[in-house]
């Protein structure tokens, strides 16, 4: 299903300017691509996580958000947002509800592979008739870019800083997409805003019109956290691709498929050079860190290929 | 300094008895009202003349500033632009020009 | 007519659910209150009712899922315990101060540690500043007619609150007694249908809620949800009466036993007031003038009309199932006491913290508070403010 | 107290239905028109563990929520408890105690430590392998206490037995018959 960009700017804008994220902020590029996929006629309740998104879109007396929209805590968007699903099924049994709402859930990658696991799995395993997006940044961002299970391995965070003797963060991120592909819920996706939008339009797409559970992991790139020059948005999106770093694949009904497989896969060195949280990789004496970074995503994209019945 | 006033929340007189219960904000999308242009350090300026339409600047926008009639660029909506320039990276005609704001 | 039934206290509030027939009923299992969401299950199952049963997997989603559902515009219930209620406690605040009348049946637990399953208050104790309305019930029957009682309550577009119906774990929980329940389509009538002033599903009005509040803003809302707590009390009022002439019982803030001519008397809430009637009924027959005050209302807390209740009597023993560690006596007894502060004259006043964690009150531990009552009455001191009763020393 | 009341306490084992069987006495006095209290002592006891519950049985409102600590009667269901649980604490005089049991009254009573009040005996397994052709002690049980505490007459505890089998073995009506018959060789079969 190819998009037209230029048919998709006739769309509603759901996510209005005025919110107060950072200038360059990945999080809400996602969040207006998510939204875009909804068909004009119908409603959203949209639920987000406490996180950067959260704290900047809806502070009172403002909400930047055209579709009503809930928070209530970090940990629990999905059980929040099962909530008011369970109550659009119940309301619209008894009439008191006419228009099709779809549910919608944002959470960073705090809200979502940490604190908030638990209920997000809860919610999908219910089978509860949503979508819940991760705009992964790869750390907590909001409360000053501390370390989350997302963080890739090396990142200097202000909890896993790069000193003397430990350079940056320890472990290897959680690969959260598999988690709850785990979950056999009918669609799961990993994507990214890249290119003309196709893939994340695409994706949104689906996963808000296929009935039942659906989950979205979206890279968000950081601006602040990752260290990098406002413009390169993009760029640094292109580059976790091109690495291998970020796949881009989706598992719908089980089955794994790859939607975007580098012409030439880039050393995982061009993803990391472009950003100040890894900068002392490049340091004198650390390039068995690189090396080891680089057998690890080799190693992650093997699995993904072969899951995606690519070898 | 963009010549636009923001309209900073701290200044504004709620008392209690008129506040909404809960802080429910009655007014979807009303952030529109909230001026982010004083963010703006740096400027994107549009070239007209050597835009093609393309509008892969669209949707790449985090503060939904690229104004769009017809699927056609029209303009760049100040108001809210916080000048981060992604815009002005991802044009593949080099439409914008990109300055320190003044 | 009224129907002759005999329930055990969760049966009673499952019940009531099952006649209130809400929208949405999101819980988690923990003992005592674990059959409640069993029993509705059931009635779910067999299509008696036609709610959303959501079987979360903890309390806090138990919570935010009721949360996400009233804040729809759904009529939504839950039931927990102690640690159950412990794991959902950052999402009672959020409940009420997003002014979502949820309600929830207490099943009173003692809160661990150690781990302890039987019943106390420190469950509901602790929760008392949450801004939550919390009613009281002596038995199976006020369980009951609280539960339907809070719908109308909570609902009330002066209050908007959630509100918590506390039963004793066990006590009442579990235990099989004579109640009478009313006809189906009265308890539909009378709770109404549910109505918000603004939801999520609104297709014409969509809001936003649970927005990040800052200094300029915070304080106006917490202000605005206090004055509802100030209102529910005419509220609860308004609702007893209604409710009294639906069913022909009449309850207030408190029930007052004995009280009038009363020289000393009991504070106490939940089951042990049962109890503590029989020991005012024996006391009276040898000739000692005792009384009792049973609490029914705690938050809002009745203050100016205890006081008024309580005026004329020499002492006054204050009976807590809780331990609020304050080292200054229990939490009753301390807004009690508050209440007393502006009158003229005041009782002497004295705590009593029993029955933690299941520790049986026996009518002979009530008469024990009466005695030292009598002493603190006849010689005006108060050698021994805060009592431990029931404790092995 | 004041008021007429019957305090009955039952000890058996997890598991084997003496909490089963208070619920049943309290529904059997209810049917009757009778206020009544049924509850179990909880603890983590699972299946064989001493257990014990509690009924009370007025003509009047029952406010008391205490456990009973000076029964006016006390069930044992299992004679083996005994030996290790004192059955008889607090146990009035002027009560009884019933056991279930192949043994007579006066046998029994050498091990109950020098209870001075009646003792009862059942042979609820008897009964119950005669009538229902398994071991289900309750319904035996059930019908001694009534005959001992009188605190039904035996009509109207059998008509309101009948009522309540009909509802609880809607769905296997052929066992109505067997239940009645031991309540009523139960009745017959009580022993002191």
């Amino acid at each position: 299903m190819a998009v037209n960009l230029k048919e998709l700017t006739e769309r509603p804008e759901r996510l209005t300017g005025g919110h107060r994220l950072c200038a360059g902020c990945g999080a809400s590029v996602v969040a207006r691509a998510v939204m875009r996929a909804l068909k004009p006629e119908d409603k959203a309740v949209v639920g987000v996580a406490t996180g950067c998104l959260e704290v900047s879109t809806c502070i009172y007396p403002y909400t930047a958000w055209k579709d009503s929209f809930i928070h209530s805590a970090f940990e629990n968007a999905g059980a929040t947002v099962s909530g008011a699903e369970a109550a659009y099924k119940a309301m619209k049994r008894r009439g008191r509800v006419k228009d099709t709402h779809k549910f919608i859930t944002f959470g960073g990658d705090g809200g979502t592979y940490d604190i908030g696991l638990q209920s997000l799995s809860g919610a999908m395993e219910r089978g509860h008739d949503m979508v819940y997006v991760c705009y992964d940044n790869g750390a907590y961002m909001n409360t000053g870019i501390q370390r989350s299970s997302a963080t890739p391995k090396y990142a200097d965070t202000t909890t896993s800083p790069a000193g003397d003797v430990i350079p940056g963060k320890p472990q290897y991120r959680k690969d959260l997409a598999t988690i709850l592909a785990a979950h056999h819920i009918p669609y799961v996706a990993q994507t990214a805003p890249f290119g003309n939008f196709n893939d994340i339009h695409t994706k949104a797409e689906k996963a808000i019109y296929t009935e039942g559970p659906a989950f979205l992991n979206v890279l968000a790139p950081c601006p602040r956290g990752w260290r990098y020059d406002t413009p390169k948005l993009m760029e640094i999106t292109k580059l976790a691709m091109d690495t291998c770093f970020w796949p881009i694949f989706e598992v719908e009904n089980g089955n794994w498929k790859l939607n975007y497989k580098p012409k030439t896969k880039l050393p995982i060195e061009e993803y990391l050079k472009v950003q100040g949280r890894f900068s002392h990789l490049f340091e004198e004496g650390n390039r068995h860190l690189i090396e080891d970074m680089q057998k690890e995503i080799d190693r992650h994209w093997e699995i993904i290929l072969e899951r995606c019945g690519e070898k | 300094m963009a010549n636009k006033k923001t309209t900073p929340s701290h200044l504004e007189e709620i008392l209690w008895k008129d506040a909404a219960p809960g802080g429910v904000i009655y007014e979807a999308g009303n952030a529109e009202k909230y001026k982010t242009g004083a963010w703006r350090s740096m400027k994107p300026i549009w070239n007209e003349e050597k835009c093609k339409h393309c509008m892969l600047c669209f949707p790449v926008c985090p503060d939904s500033s690229i104004l769009v009639k017809d699927q056609k660029m029209t303009g760049i909506d100040y108001d809210h632009c916080k000048g981060c320039g992604v815009c002005v990276e991802v044009c593949p005609f080099k439409v914008f020009d990109y300055v320190v704001e003044e | 007519m009224a129907i002759r039934e005999r329930l055990s206290g969760n049966e009673a509030v499952a019940t009531a659910m099952k006649q209130i027939n809400p929208d949405v009923v999101a819980a988690f299992p923990i003992t005592p209150s674990t059959e409640v969401p069993q029993y509705f299950s059931t009635y779910v199952a067999n299509g008696e009712v036609d709610t959303e049963f959501v079987a979360v997997e903890s309390e806090h989603s138990a919570m935010s899922a009721c949360i996400g559902a009233a804040a729809a515009g759904a009529r939504v219930m839950t039931a927990t315990s102690a640690n159950g209620m412990g794991l959902m406690w950052e999402m009672l605040y959020i409940a009420s101060a997003d002014k979502l009348p949820i309600v929830m049946p207490l099943i009173n637990r003692a809160m661990s540690g150690p781990l302890n399953i039987h019943n106390d208050h420190s469950d509901a104790m602790g929760a008392r500043d949450s801004g939550w309305i919390q009613l009281f019930s002596e038995d199976n029957q006020e369980a009951y007619d609280n539960t339907i009682m809070a719908v109308r309550i909570g609902e009330h577009k002066d209050v908007r609150l959630p509100v918590m119906v506390c039963l004793d774990g066990f006590i009442i929980s579990h235990s099989v007694e004579n109640i009478e329940l009313l006809e189906t389509d009265k308890v539909r009538n009378f709770v109404g249908e549910p109505m918000a002033p603004f939801y999520l599903l609104d297709s014409e009005n969509p809001v936003a809620m649970g927005p990040l509040d800052l200094p300029a803003h915070y304080f106006e809302h917490k202000r605005e949800q206090a004055q509802s707590m100030f209102n529910a009390k005419t509220v609860i009022a308004e609702v007893f009466a209604d409710f009294e002439k639906l069913s022909g019982r009449k309850y207030s803030y408190f029930e007052e036993y004995k009280l009038d001519d009363a020289e000393v008397a009991v504070v106490v809430l939940g089951s042990t007031a049962g109890t503590a009637k029989t020991v005012v009924d024996e006391l009276r027959a040898q000739g000692m003038k005792v009384g009792l005050l049973k609490l029914r209302v705690f938050r809002p807390f009745p203050a100016a009309e205890l006081a008024e209740a309580l005026k004329h009597l020499k002492a006054v023993a204050v009976m807590d199932k809780a331990e609020s560690f304050s080292a200054a006596g229990g939490p009753i007894f301390m807004d009690v006491r508050s209440a007393l502060y502006d009158l003229e004259a005041r009782p002497k006043i004295t705590s009593y913290v029993y029955g933690l964690g299941g520790r049986d009150v026996r009518t002979t531990d009530i008469e024990k508070v009466y005695n030292e009552l009598k002493e603190v009455a006849a010689t005006g001191v108060v050698s021994s403010p805060y009592n431990y009763l029931g404790v092995k020393e | 107290m004041a008021m007429q009341m019957t305090e009955i306490r039952w000890h058996g084992r997890g598991g084997q239905g003496a909490k089963t069987a208070s619920l049943l006495l309290a529904e059997a006095a209810f049917m009757t028109g009778k206020y009544i209290q049924g509850f179990p002592e909880y603890g983590p006891e699972r299946m064989g563990a001493p257990i014990t519950a509690y009924n009370r049985i007025s003509d009047e409102k029952i406010r008391i929520h205490s456990n009973i600590y000076e029964p006016d009667f006390v069930v044992v269901v299992d004679e083996s408890l005994i030996k290790d649980v004192d059955v008889c604490a607090g146990l009035k005089k002027e009560g009884a105690i019933i056991v279930n049991t192949d043994k007579d009254p006066e046998q029994l009573r050498a091990k109950l430590g020098g209870y001075e009040g009646k003792v009862y005996t059942i042979d609820a397994r008897k009964v119950s392998m005669e009538t229902l052709g398994k071991y289900f002690p309750n319904t035996p049980m059930l019908a001694a206490v009534v005959k001992v505490t009188g605190v039904m007459t035996e009509e109207k505890f059998l008509e309101s037995m009948v009522e309540s089998f009909q509802h609880k073995f809607a769905s296997k009506p052929q066992v109505i018959e067997g239940n009645m018959s031991a309540l009523k060789v139960a009745l017959q079969e009580v022993k002191g």
